[in-house]
């Protein structure tokens, strides 16, 4: 998986201190992805959440607990990518044009190995075939197709869009984009600004500059990955319990 | 897979694995295809009785592939591996340069009153063949197998023309429900068959000027080999309860069969006549 | 033939065959069942979003007219490119599943209503209307709107017709403090560096989705200060610079006893004082609720309290808010509070707007708006309820309370199913977003009036009213007269005045930046940019606007605040709880799913926050089962076990309502449970939690 | 006509019984099909799977049953390749236990995946570097093998070898049967290695991630290993079920022993190379930014299911089976082998349901899951799958060629 800096890696930052929380960016992305509405019976682990809001505790007990909320899609793995190199029949693709890790569902035949791969639980797998309420299909993103059950999706950065912005530029005679005209349909929908978007390589771009900034931090960064999604933010306590995972979380049996 | 496959790259992981995998596969193939032809070649060949008899003949305990020198006090427990192909043993062409077989005395004493007469040879499948003035040879079955057989409810004889092999099937006798196949002694084609009335079965016209008999027991060997069979019979009728009872003080009755109907006699006439 | 034969053999050594199989593997794996997208042309066109009165400007991507997708619009002066999480899925709207395709009518006591075809609908409102029965209401969930105008019309033409325009909880109050009309109330938030947030969702939709952002962007300057209170650390309290942790329900003693701490200190405005007719009586009134009566039952220290109050009085302009979803006495407590530090009329506190300058198109007759709470009990025999939009939240226990028992009739305009089981009810079907032309009034957070449209650009389904046609067709039922002509003439009209007017900014969306109404050449090129998503925004009022005259205790002899008793240390209290404004119980878009039941980031209907702490006290897990009972019934709900929400008080999710509004008045309600007061306000009430073992 | 089915010499139960024998596990089997039919035509929604938990219990019956089936190579391995004429006595058993556990596995596999007529996506866009495109070359290879395998022993059937062209046919497979066991072998050793590799190369799962020796993770070995430590483990329990069912002796108990020796001092190598690999990942988990030690906090997953593994299933089977005393002693031997399959049934489990279990994010919780009555369901057809299949390959075939042996003596 070479990095090939010549040409685009398109990476997030997200402030989590401007995160409220509030799920625009998970339904925006449904939007553009052509993500059906949850069966009846889903659950929040049987549900299709590309980008999913979690919530990050301090772990002091009421009224000393605070919380931030983390928005995890796919964390686009520049190295080792952990699904990539799983995949069976090379359903996951690293587009060394963007940098992007795409799913491609059409060969994905459902055998959720990259989702067990997936340290950040981005992946989901199509556990019912997708189903709109009647006449609600007219209402589809004609530039994605819509997924069965039975194989694995994710975030690709609004593939769709980018594609549509390098035609755009093609049309136009250009032949790089700029970083406004590519931007995901979850940094687009966010109310407060929380998410960035842009190119990693080119070293003058916000996000390349925020990444960089002493209150960015990655998930699982020890893993080696590489993940091209940064958060940022400035309260220690964030800092002290990414970095400190395991110690923290065992508090509870999840639901299931 | 292919190179016309989208995406798909000569590279070195691809090259090791699929190579592999294409030999693997590839060599199973192989298999098949030589076991398929080595299958419609042996079965052109008119092999299958031959196969048949190689492969039983693993099939069957030790005690059923005691080596003909056993019977003559050469070898204190010898056991053949060689399909009881005498023709092609060492150790029994180097057994008979030592000696002259025909000079043993005939143990009267270890035939436990079957009538076995020498005038002819013995196969271990209790058949005999004897080669008529003509040239052909008559195969009829021994007494030993007649008295455990009895009456066989029906006799299923081979068409004329049909060739045997050497401790190939050549026919069966029906005895309710079992079927028990007899070995031909030798190799032949069948030119008579008969109900056994006049004491032989078939009549065979050797196909070649070698009649190859070399592997059948004669003279001194068969005394002692029929006690041992009737030992092993013996063994199977007895009460594992009460030990060995048998009528006539241990004579042989006329119909085993009929005098231990409550015997396994299907088991009983796979050890003894070699059908495992 | 051997050429043909020949052929087919070579084509097998070239890379078609294994090509055409490889792509078909590839592109033709997908059921034939499963839609697929419009395909064309992409367009895009801009609008402004209905759902609630933010007004914010959203352009569609869409294919034909199709929407697919929308977004803010960048620079709009309400939502600057934010929408909020229901304002994005509006497109999905049209197509709910629970949609009303036909007029329903439901006999009390049923939950099942019989189909009524347009014209015997349309007749039977008509016989109910002219049967000289009584009074007559009709509430009006948005006022500002072309349709209001027209409602008011009723109002004032029929002798039996009142017109009840619902603003914000706390305003309606507010008015009823005021003797004489306010007129349009706003928050100017914007302008405040001292916010005191009782539990409004400040940073979780509540105003414009853009609110957020901008109080987060006044951090770096340090120009404002937010204190929340609330029960539990919810994502307004965990942004805001200061969280004050009271007991639910305990927000209008805390809010009456900060101006306790006010009048107590003197740190109150002189000259609003001045304008209380009653400021003797209510110096009285509240003397009751000193820092440390209140303390107990509030859980909030007294020196928390009279921090709080001083820093209210001092960092002048500060600005008391609350919820939509706050009880009558909290309004009244609160707005007692911007009363008394005087910033009710001034920049930075309760803005007065000037009305919309439609007078020559709709004029005003100057009758004293009223609120229900100023309406008479058991005294509404027929009841229209505009709830086309959502946004409206109503009290069910109020209306119960003021309708004629048994017999009193509902008739309301909804897109989906709103059964009142109390009483016989019409439901008409009406069009939703992009269906109708519709016009906006403004956001709660803003200043100044406005106005905004939404244009229909797809065909409503047969039989489908929006609220004029509604207004218009009650209009003809009751023999009075409304405004003639369609609702996009109307709405033109009421633009047209605007532009007469000459008064105020207009904001383009094609150019993005406002400029001067005068700037504008006519009253089409203010409706061209009306019409693709732009605003009108009216002049900030002038100058000091403060209330002539005020008698705060007409809300507060109707209000019922006292201190509890105290409570038994061990009892649990179940709240009703919604985290944001926009699931207020009207259905919402299916695809909401992926914020609540698909990832829990929000509370599902049936799943309550416990407090970790009470849950082990009861050995329940999180995500389990526990019935909940009170002396009003019982519920089974999910606890969900979260750290941020305060000991010993459950809170029941009454939002994410994904089916139609039926379920939100039944057995899975949880204000069923609550205890009701005089004004139909929840109180928190004692609950009992058994854990159910599946 | 039963009758005329039954290897010669050999006596069985009566068809009534045998009938009554096969009963539960046919309804067994009915019930299966039925979940199976369920989760083909409804889809995976069926099972308490979920994006979270995405590997249930089939894949973790798959590992097992695969660990356990890998008597079937092994058994092949000592017999034709390393000439270890006396287990010629349970070759044939091995094969079919083989032939069951694989393509129990394989069809349990096939209703695992979300989308089965894709299947063969695998072999047309191969992704050479995943664990799982070898583990399904290997597995379709082997399970081809072992059918190829398991036809003599269906051909050797007293009727079918009546058939002049099945006897030959049988007969020239056998002599190249060689060439399969050596096959056979190869695919079993990356099989099991690469069902190992399968969650050794899990880099985003720190408690199953362990570092490469090569290009395959350390579990790749331990994994073979351990699978060719156990599968004469499990023949030898088999046959001594078999033979306790049927009351029958169907081996002499040198056989027996034999496989237990064999068995023991695999085991005991398993054993210290699992415990130094053990050692190796508490050591590189922290550079992982995972402490060791959480991952055993959770009460369900202590450190006592370490200790269970390693030391109860691992080492005091190694040892007991290591003992020529014990060995003589049948009910000790037995015993031994039960231990030494229970610890890698355990070892299986922890390394898919545990490793799922644990969290990875930091605001992950511990999770629990329990399967579906449709994956117990699917679970119970391949035991009562292989249950049938063994009954009527024990009625009906030669899997024990000593028995009869036995029996005349």
């Amino acid at each position: 998986m070479e990095t090939n800096h010549t040409s685009p890696r398109y990476g997030m930052v997200i402030d989590v201190d401007r995160c409220t929380g509030c799920g625009n960016c998970m339904v925006a992305c449904a939007v553009e992805n052509n993500v059906p509405p949850a069966d009846p019976k889903a659950t929040e682990r049987t549900g299709t959440t590309w980008m999913r809001v979690s919530k990050l505790e301090n772990g002091l007990p009421f009224p000393e607990n605070r919380s931030v909320y983390l928005p995890v899609s796919c964390q686009q793995c520049d190295h080792h990518t952990p699904c990539v190199s799983v995949c069976p029949q090379n359903a996951v693709e690293y587009d060394t044009e963007s940098g992007i890790v795409a799913q491609i569902p059409v060969r994905c035949f459902g055998c959720r190995y990259c989702v067990t791969a997936c340290p950040y639980h981005a992946r989901y797998y199509n556990w019912w075939d997708p189903v709109w309420p009647e006449g609600m299909e007219k209402t589809l993103n004609p530039d994605v197709s819509t997924r069965m059950r039975g194989v694995v999706e994710k975030c690709n950065f609004c593939h769709g869009r980018l594609q549509a912005a390098r035609a755009k530029a093609a049309a136009e005679g250009r032949r790089t984009i700029a970083d406004a005209e590519y931007v995901p349909a979850c940094g687009e929908s966010c109310p407060t600004h929380a998410i960035h978007f842009g190119n990693l390589s080119d070293p003058n771009s916000d996000v390349s500059m925020l990444s960089k900034d002493k209150r960015a931090f990655r998930l699982l960064e020890e893993l080696g990955t590489e993940p091209k999604v940064y958060f940022l933010s400035e309260q220690d306590w964030v800092h002290a319990i990414v970095k400190n995972k395991i110690s923290t979380e065992l508090k509870g049996h999840g639901n299931g | 897979m292919l190179s016309l496959v989208f995406a798909y790259a000569w590279s070195t992981g691809n090259i090791i694995f699929l190579g592999a995998f294409f030999t693997i596969v590839a060599i199973i193939v192989a298999t098949l295809v030589t076991t398929t032809l080595r299958t419609l070649r042996a079965l052109r060949a008119n092999a299958a009785e031959a196969i048949r008899w190689k492969s039983d003949f693993h099939d069957m305990p030790s005690s059923s592939r005691t080596c003909r020198h056993v019977f003559t006090g050469e070898f204190e427990r010898r056991v053949c591996n060689n399909e009881f192909n005498c023709n092609g043993c060492e150790q029994h062409a180097l057994l008979l340069a030592q000696q002259n077989a025909a000079a043993m005395p005939v143990n009267a004493q270890m035939n436990p009153g079957f009538a076995l007469p020498l005038d002819r040879l013995y196969s271990r499948g209790h058949t005999w063949t004897k080669q008529n003035t003509d040239g052909t040879y008559v195969i009829g079955v021994d007494d030993f197998a007649a008295r455990l057989i009895g009456t066989p409810s029906a006799i299923d004889l081979p068409a004329i023309g049909t060739r045997l092999s050497i401790n190939g099937s050549a026919w069966n006798f029906k005895k309710g429900e079992t079927s028990v196949r007899m070995l031909s002694p030798l190799e032949g084609e069948v030119v008579e068959t008969s109900d056994g009335a006049q004491g032989w079965y078939l009549r065979v016209q050797p196909l070649s000027a070698d009649v190859k008999t070399g592997h059948l027991l004669r003279g001194a060997e068969v005394g002692p080999w029929i006690q041992r069979e009737f030992d092993r019979l013996q063994n199977y009728l007895a009460d594992p309860k009460i030990g060995l009872t048998l009528p006539d003080g241990g004579m042989p009755v006329r119909d085993f069969t009929a005098e231990f109907p409550e015997k396994d006699w299907d088991a009983i006439y796979s050890t003894l006549l070699l059908e495992p | 033939m051997q050429f043909v034969g020949g052929s087919a053999l070579g084509l097998l050594f070239t890379p078609i065959p294994w090509k055409v199989l490889n792509d078909s593997a590839i592109w033709t794996q997908n059921w034939p069942w499963i839609p697929a997208p419009l395909t064309g042309e992409f367009t895009s066109f801009g609008t402004t979003c209905t759902l609630c009165q933010s007004a914010c400007g959203m352009r569609a991507r869409s294919v034909g007219k199709q929407p697919v997708s929308l977004s803010g619009i960048p620079g709009h002066p309400f939502n600057n490119g934010s929408l909020c999480t229901a304002g994005i899925l509006a497109h999905h709207l049209r197509y709910h599943p629970s949609r009303l395709r036909q007029p329903i009518k439901f006999l009390p006591g049923t939950g099942y209503g019989t189909p009524l075809s347009s014209t015997t609908v349309v007749d039977e409102i008509s016989r109910c209307l002219n049967g000289n029965r009584g009074p007559v209401v009709i509430l009006d969930g948005r006022p500002g709107r072309t349709a209001s105008a027209l409602f008011g019309q009723l109002g004032e033409a029929h002798p039996a017709v009142r017109y009840i325009p619902m603003s914000a909880p706390a305003f309606d109050v507010l008015h009823t403090m005021s003797d004489a009309p306010l007129g349009p109330l706003g928050y100017d938030i914007d302008g405040a560096r001292l916010l005191v947030n009782f539990g409004a969702p400040l940073f979780d939709a509540w105003g414009t989705p853009s609110r957020a952002s901008k109080v987060m962007d006044t951090r770096a300057s340090k120009t404002q200060t937010v204190i929340h209170v609330e029960a539990l650390c919810s994502r307004s309290a965990s942004r805001s610079d200061q969280w004050i942790a009271a007991r639910p329900g305990s927000e209008a003693l805390l809010a009456l006893s900060l101006a306790c701490v006010m009048i107590e200190e003197k740190l109150y405005s002189a000259a609003a004082a001045r304008t209380i007719g009653d400021f003797g009586e209510f110096s009285d009134y509240i003397r009751t609720f000193s820092p440390e009566a209140v303390s107990g039952a509030s859980g909030v220290r007294p020196e928390t309290i009279r921090t709080t109050a001083r820093a209210f009085a001092s960092q002048s302009p500060a600005l008391a808010i609350v919820g939509n979803d706050a009880s009558y006495e909290t309004c009244a407590a609160v707005m007692a509070l911007n009363i008394l530090a005087g910033t009710v009329g001034h920049t930075g506190g309760v803005a007065r707007r000037n009305a919309i300058p439609d007078a020559a198109v709709f004029p005003s007759s100057g009758v004293r708006a009223v609120s229900l709470h100023d309406v008479p009990d058991h005294s509404i025999c027929t009841l229209i309820i505009d709830e086309s939009l959502s946004g409206c939240t109503l009290s069910d226990a109020l209306l119960e309370k003021k309708l004629v028992p048994k017999d009193a009739t509902i008739i309301s305009l909804s897109p989906f199913v709103t059964s009142r089981p109390y009483c016989t009810q019409y439901v008409v079907p009406s069009t939703v977003m992009f269906e109708t032309m519709s016009d906006v009034p403004g956001p709660i957070d803003a200043a100044v009036s406005s106005l905004a449209v939404s244009a229909a650009v797809l065909q409503a389904p047969d039989g489908m009213m929006d609220a004029v046609q509604f207004a218009q067709m009650l209009g003809r039922a009751l023999g009075s007269t409304t405004a003639s002509g369609t609702t996009e003439e109307l709405v033109k009209q009421r633009v047209a005045a605007i532009h007469a007017s000459k008064r105020g900014t207009v904001f383009a969306p094609s150019t993005g930046v406002s400029t001067a109404l005068q700037q504008c050449a006519s009253a089409d090129e203010l409706w061209s940019a009306l019409a693709e998503g732009g605003c009108w925004m009216d002049d900030a009022a002038r100058g000091d606007n403060a209330p002539a005259a005020m008698t705060l205790m007409n809300a507060f002899r109707a209000a019922q605040i006292s201190l509890p008793q105290s409570h038994n240390v061990d009892q649990l209290f179940v709240v009703p709880f919604a985290e944001t404004t926009i699931y207020n119980g009207t259905p919402v878009s299916p695809l909401l799913s992926k914020v609540s039941q698909e990832s829990g980031l929000r509370l599902s209907l049936r799943q309550a926050y416990v407090n970790p702490a009470t849950a082990m006290a009861r050995s329940v897990a999180n995500g389990e089962t526990i019935s909940l009972t009170t002396k009003n019934g019982s519920m089974t709900v999910q606890a969900k076990v979260d750290a941020s929400v305060m000991p010993d008080v459950i809170f029941v999710s009454i939002a994410g309502s994904r089916e139609s509004s039926v379920s939100a008045h039944s057995a899975h309600d949880v204000r069923l449970l609550c205890n009701v007061n005089e004004n139909g306000s929840f109180s928190s009430t004692p609950v009992s939690l058994q854990k159910v073992t599946a | 006509m039963d009758k005329q089915l039954i290897s010669r010499g050999t006596s069985r139960t009566p068809l009534p019984r045998f009938m009554l024998w096969i009963l539960p596990w046919v309804a067994m089997l009915g019930i299966g099909l039925y979940a199976i039919f369920l989760c083909l035509s409804k889809g995976l929604n069926q099972t308490n799977m979920d994006n979270r938990f995405s590997f249930g219990l089939w894949i973790y019956l798959d590992l097992t049953v695969i660990a356990l089936g890998a008597g079937a190579f092994f058994t092949g391995f000592l017999l034709y390749i390393l000439k270890r004429k006396e287990l010629k006595a349970v070759i044939n058993s091995a094969v079919t236990i083989g032939f069951i556990c694989y393509s129990g596995a394989v069809a349990v596999l096939a209703v695992d995946v979300g989308q089965p007529l894709r299947a063969w996506f695998t072999f047309w866009h191969p992704n050479v570097h995943s664990m799982l495109a070898e583990v399904t070359f290997c597995i379709t290879c082997y399970l081809i093998v072992l059918i190829i395998e398991y036809i003599p022993v269906v051909l050797k059937n007293r009727r079918i070898k009546n058939v002049p062209s099945m006897l030959v046919f049988e007969f020239e497979l056998h002599k190249l049967m060689v060439v399969l066991a050596a096959v056979g072998t190869f695919l079993s050793f990356f099989h099991q290695g690469s069902l190992g590799g399968l969650y050794g190369v899990l880099v985003g799962r720190p408690f199953a991630f362990r570092p490469a020796l090569g290009i395959w993770p350390t579990t790749f070995f331990l994994f073979i290993i351990s699978a060719a430590a156990v599968g004469p483990s499990f023949i030898l329990l088999t046959t001594w079920l078999t033979s306790k069912i049927s009351r029958k002796q169907l081996v002499k108990p040198e056989v027996l022993q034999d496989l237990g020796k064999i068995s023991g001092s695999i085991l005991i190598f398993y054993i210290i190379l699992k415990t130094v690999d053990t050692i190796f990942w508490i050591n590189s988990v922290h550079a992982l930014g995972f402490s060791p030690a959480g991952f055993f906090r959770i009460q369900e997953f202590g450190t006592w299911i370490l200790f269970l593994e390693i030391v109860v299933l691992g080492l005091v089977p190694a040892i007991l089976l290591l003992s020529n005393r014990v060995r003589q002693n049948t009910t000790l031997l037995v015993l031994s082998a039960t231990l030494a399959c229970a610890g890698i049934v355990l070892n299986r489990y922890v390394m898919t349901i545990q490793t799922l279990a644990l969290p990875t994010l930091p605001f992950d919780q511990f999770l629990s899951y329990s399967p579906s009555w449709q994956e117990v369901a699917t679970f119970l057809a391949v035991i009562a799958y292989g249950m049938l299949v063994y009954s009527f390959s024990f009625r009906y075939l030669t899997l024990f060629p000593q028995e009869r042996e036995i029996q005349s003596v």
